[in-house]
């Protein structure tokens, strides 16, 4: 039994895509020791031009980046904070994401952006706690948010040898699980969700380091109710087939997402499901308040994050 | 090897020329709503774009502004596809889909206007990069204005740079005015003393004079081959009209008419004709004439798009974005 | 009768405010020449202390905004194109935003946004054409979209009068729009819509310019469905009240909103929709397509936009 | 009038002692899990915060870092407040809301740590210039490391403080390293030479040697309080301890123990209590012993913040967000 840590999942998805396509390089700060991860071991192994130690100049690195991209090469950002990118959001909504419209398809930015300890790590307070990947979503930015170490490494892969710019959220909330791997680690398509567990009764629509807390309450309520637990992966584009098809066998949804709510991926899939989902109730998000932003004492971070009573009420609100 | 076009003084003036008389054929298309949405001209500064360009080679690349016609036409791109770019016609340069702002041609290394100040320069920093990795002789241009001067990703953009050794010539075309906003009121310091704080070595030219401009950026560009590191050249410059054809709708005093006029006595192209027999001047002022009516016609007979192609290349790999009609 | 243009009701508001409070002040590029019409003439008459021209430094003066708004100004930044908000996204989300409840309640940022032309602007292209409100209601930063010169006027007085940040997208399609005021100009307090037109069979809840499509297409549909026209004015905080209350009366949504589909207004009130309404039928939202880059040829850029054979399908679609 | 408690150098003395008793109660505050998150320490640098402090009145202002307690106390925040923001109690500076990366202290000037790296510059700035317009003789000092020289923003900010004479004092932290990237390797040209490039008097000083640092804090405050404009002071010091408390999970080698070693050398505590008779330096840490053991007292007795109140002060003008829980 080989157990893999998410951590090491990205790690791993990292140096094999440097080793297989020299045109791949990394960005970021601190990326020579390692520190969130990520490249844990490449610089040695690659060296320091290929994994690139940069100054705290965030914008001018990312858009580097782009340059570099537009350049032939696949680059890899590192960033060491989810807030940072709001810092570089001209960079990658403004630049990255429409360059090859803008030019009429003469570019292509093969760009993949990383943000190792997405939302709240406990105790680093209100700057360093966002999960804001409704807004690349919104934009149009593909969005992955993996929950599992296969599936970090196969979306990191994927992220990489995408011809577009793709910005992966690898939740604080995840890095720490491990996985009995059995099959060889392998690219995971862009655009497919994944059913954790089959159910009957209500879909719950899980994003990242909470399809964990559904699997859990899924299994608590099991003689109650037959619950599916749906993972989007990859947040935009979203597998709407994959979720209508759920919602046909079901007829219920909750959606449980670490964002803000307001216009946020639950949202989304509120409207999909009204749109075109037959529902037999209606549905319902558990999600971070309006605005949140996350306060330092961890009772009041963990208050403003879904919690398992939250969604144990949701469900239960849907099968009413 | 220097661009064929730019290597000697006639092709210089040619391309001045031809920057010229194709912008003033573009304030014609804007009045008459061929050009929707206006431009902004580059005419009196073409001396920077044709100067720093004949210090470059084909294979070498340029970042530019939303001032951009002029830097694109120096590197060689076909006026007709610009043009037809600039009206929205499929066979412009970016299939219509780009127009001023964003024009590009990277069949000849121009990586696009932006419409973004100081946006260009990072973007010119990570392709120097890359071609120091890949190992190719390439230098990269990155043509801003004095206002780009004061947005921080520019002045990140010279650190990195400056630190990575990156073969980029950085080209401010210092015109004097961010819009309405006077330099002098802006920039705290001096273009070149912020770039030698970086570490980049510095100079400033006459940006009127298109062979002191190739002078200096040939200088600086070959240093930067050689793997000397970036360069910054600081071009005085003006710009004879608006600072966008929008402009003309107000009535705006942040120059005087007396300033106007100094400088278009030192308009570029008087002094690069001065320097070339009046009947070959002559012939190059005709041969451009005739190529910018044929680019006009090319511009005409080229199609709009059809709007059932609107997100055609939102996404390189393929990707169709989802309507925003209803179901 | 006085006819009163949207871009001067702004200015006025701007200049009452500046005339009613020395704390008010203006951070902007070419506010002197009043290029955006919204300075026009206030700094030859408060003075170019007060109405500031600004180097093209926006991260920055909007962070001075910031500061200053610390100690006690009310200030306002002009930003001259939508997509700057991309550029600032740092300093308003996770500054300007964050800092009342991060410091306990010691702070208060009254700053005010206002960006005079968003959304198309025709023949602007890529980087001059968003229309990204959603970012900041997603963000939970008080979001306003007026629709009319009154508004204009009454939302601009309110934002800089309130104790948190604002910001105010006045839409290029609606800068020329000409009312006819009748009673004085006052402001409009935040978190209330406007009914345009009552209505029995559906709701189209629409945003900012388009408000008078909606109302165009209300009138031309007015033998076969009577459609209430809602422009809810402030996109974030929401008065949901007024959007159950509309639908409670026609059981049925249209949502007719110029920014991206994917996790944007219309996702929001679909899901408000689907939570809290009582449908007869699926909502329907009008939007850009997901990820929307508009490209630079007038008929492109227009395909991308909500139209109002859109909106008619849609009306029709709800009401089968 | 200079903060009374900084006015001599008994003063400045007892405050760099409890700066650094503070973090080391801190550090074992992390150890123990009573301050969750961890700290990033201030030990090494006290010279810089109180030095510049001594130089400030009670109604200037200052922008502090991520590392930021010696910046909060220097100011003269309450230790004991301090201490229970950091372990998320209700009488923290900030309620509990903060914590270390965001302590602040309003009614003392302090506008508060911050999470990123760069941001309080600008917003010195902006505070500056309400001063010059409300007629107040207020400078605000703000405090940045090395790595923060290479944020765009923070240099559009010595730009808008330049061309706006605004009474900010800069004061660059230069501890040699932004986390594990050497000053070196990331700033190109020096820090003293971009603040003169953008128009503003620079000084490097010994930062840790508190008189020094004082001195020259003092010239700079009172050009700038006298309307001569920004000043920038570059502090070389040096952090004994980890980036972050975290980082002593790693095994890094970023420094050598001799380099550690040596700057330890040069403690500036040591020299600072060399300069005192022995007794009052045995009197001044006794005393600062046991305010330490108040504050921690105080910080325990503190209750933590009722769950219900998560969202409080999220609004200043009193709105309230909607609930992230299903209906
Ligand atoms: C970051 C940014 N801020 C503002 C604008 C709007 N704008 C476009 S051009 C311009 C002035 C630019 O001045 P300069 O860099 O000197 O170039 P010039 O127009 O003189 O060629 C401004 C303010 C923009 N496009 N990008
Ligand atoms: C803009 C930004 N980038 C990255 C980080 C993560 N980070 C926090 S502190 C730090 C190093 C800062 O170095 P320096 O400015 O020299 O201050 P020091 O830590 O040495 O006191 C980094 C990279 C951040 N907080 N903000
Ligand atoms: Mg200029
Ligand atoms: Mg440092």
């Amino acid at each position: 039994m080989t157990l893999l840590s998410y951590a090491k999942a990205m790690n791993r998805a990292l140096a094999d895509a440097l080793a297989a396509d020299p045109a791949v390089c990394v960005f970021g700060e601190d990326v020579g020791a390692g520190l969130a991860g990520l490249t844990l071991g490449l610089q040695q192994r690659f060296g320091a031009e290929r994994v690139v130690d940069t100054p705290l100049s965030e914008q001018a690195f990312t858009s580097a980046g782009i340059g570099a991209a537009l350049a032939g090469m696949r680059p890899v950002i590192e960033l060491q904070i989810p807030s940072l990118l709001f810092l570089v959001f001209e960079q990658l909504a403004n630049q990255a994401h429409k360059f090859s419209l803008m030019t009429g398809g003469q570019a292509r930015v093969p760009l993949t952006v990383v943000v190792p300890g997405s939302g709240s790590r406990s105790g680093w307070a209100g700057q360093h706690s966002d999960h804001p990947y409704a807004l690349f979503a919104h934009v149009g930015i593909k969005t992955l948010v993996p929950a599992t170490p296969t599936d970090a490494y196969g979306l990191l892969s994927s992220a990489i040898a995408d011809d577009d710019p793709v910005v992966l959220f690898a939740p604080a909330g995840a890095l720490g699980v491990r996985e009995d791997v059995t099959v060889p680690l392998a690219p995971v398509p862009l655009g497919v969700a994944r059913t954790h567990r089959p159910g009957t009764d209500v879909t719950v629509l899980s994003v990242g380091h909470l399809v964990y807390q559904a699997l859990a309450v899924a299994e608590e309520l099991a003689d109650e109710v037959s619950v599916e637990v749906l993972d989007p992966r990859t947040l935009y584009p979203l597998d709407r087939a994959a979720l209508l098809a759920s919602l046909g066998r079901t007829g219920r949804l909750v959606v449980l997402d670490d964002s803000n709510r307001f216009a946020g991926f639950a949202a989304e899939a509120l409207a999909i499901a009204g749109e075109e989902g037959r529902l037999l109730a209606p549905p319902r998000r558990v999600t971070r308040p309006d605005g949140a932003v996350l306060p330092f004492a961890l009772g009041l971070d963990r208050a403003l994050q879904p919690d398992a009573a939250q969604l144990r009420d949701a469900i239960r609100a849907v099968m009413k | 090897m220097s661009l064929p076009h730019l290597a000697d003084r006639a092709g210089r003036y040619r391309a001045m020329r031809l920057i010229r008389s194709f912008e003033e054929l573009a304030l014609e298309w804007v009045r008459s709503g061929l050009i929707v949405g206006g431009t902004h001209p580059y005419i009196g500064q073409e001396a920077v774009a044709v100067g720093v360009c004949a210090a470059l080679t084909a294979d070498d690349q340029l970042t530019s502004t939303h001032r951009g016609h002029g830097h694109v036409l120096a590197k060689g791109a076909d006026p007709g596809r610009l043009l037809a770019e600039l009206a929205g016609r499929v066979d412009g340069l970016n299939r219509g889909r780009g127009g001023s702002m964003h024009a590009a041609d990277f069949s000849l290394g121009i990586l696009g206007a932006n419409g973004i100040v100081g946006a260009g320069a990072p973007i010119a920093v990570g392709a120097a990069w890359a071609a120091q990795r890949q190992g190719r002789p390439r230098v990269v241009a990155s043509f801003f204005g004095d206002g780009a001067l004061n947005q921080g990703v520019l002045l990140e953009a010279l650190n990195l740079a400056s630190i990575w050794r990156a073969p980029v010539l950085f080209v401010c075309e210092n015109n004097g005015y961010a819009t309405t906003l006077p330099a002098g009121a802006a920039v705290g310091g001096s273009a070149c003393g912020r770039a030698e704080a970086f570490g980049i070595p510095a100079e400033t030219v006459d940006g009127m004079d298109v062979e002191a401009v190739r002078a200096a950026a040939q200088r600086l560009a070959e240093r930067a081959r050689a793997g000397g590191g970036p360069g910054f050249l600081e071009c005085l410059t003006y710009r004879f009209e608006a600072h966008h054809t929008m402009e003309r709708r107000f009535r705006l005093s942040y120059r005087t008419p007396q300033e106007v006029a100094a400088w278009r006595e030192r308009d570029p192209l008087v002094s690069a004709a001065a320097a070339l027999p009046p009947a070959e001047v002559a012939s190059i002022d005709a041969d451009v004439s005739q190529l910018l009516s044929l680019a006009a016609e090319f511009a005409l007979a080229s199609a709009e798009p059809d709007p059932a192609t609107a997100d055609d290349h939102l996404y390189a790999s393929g990707l169709r974005p989802r309507s925003g009609a209803a179901l």
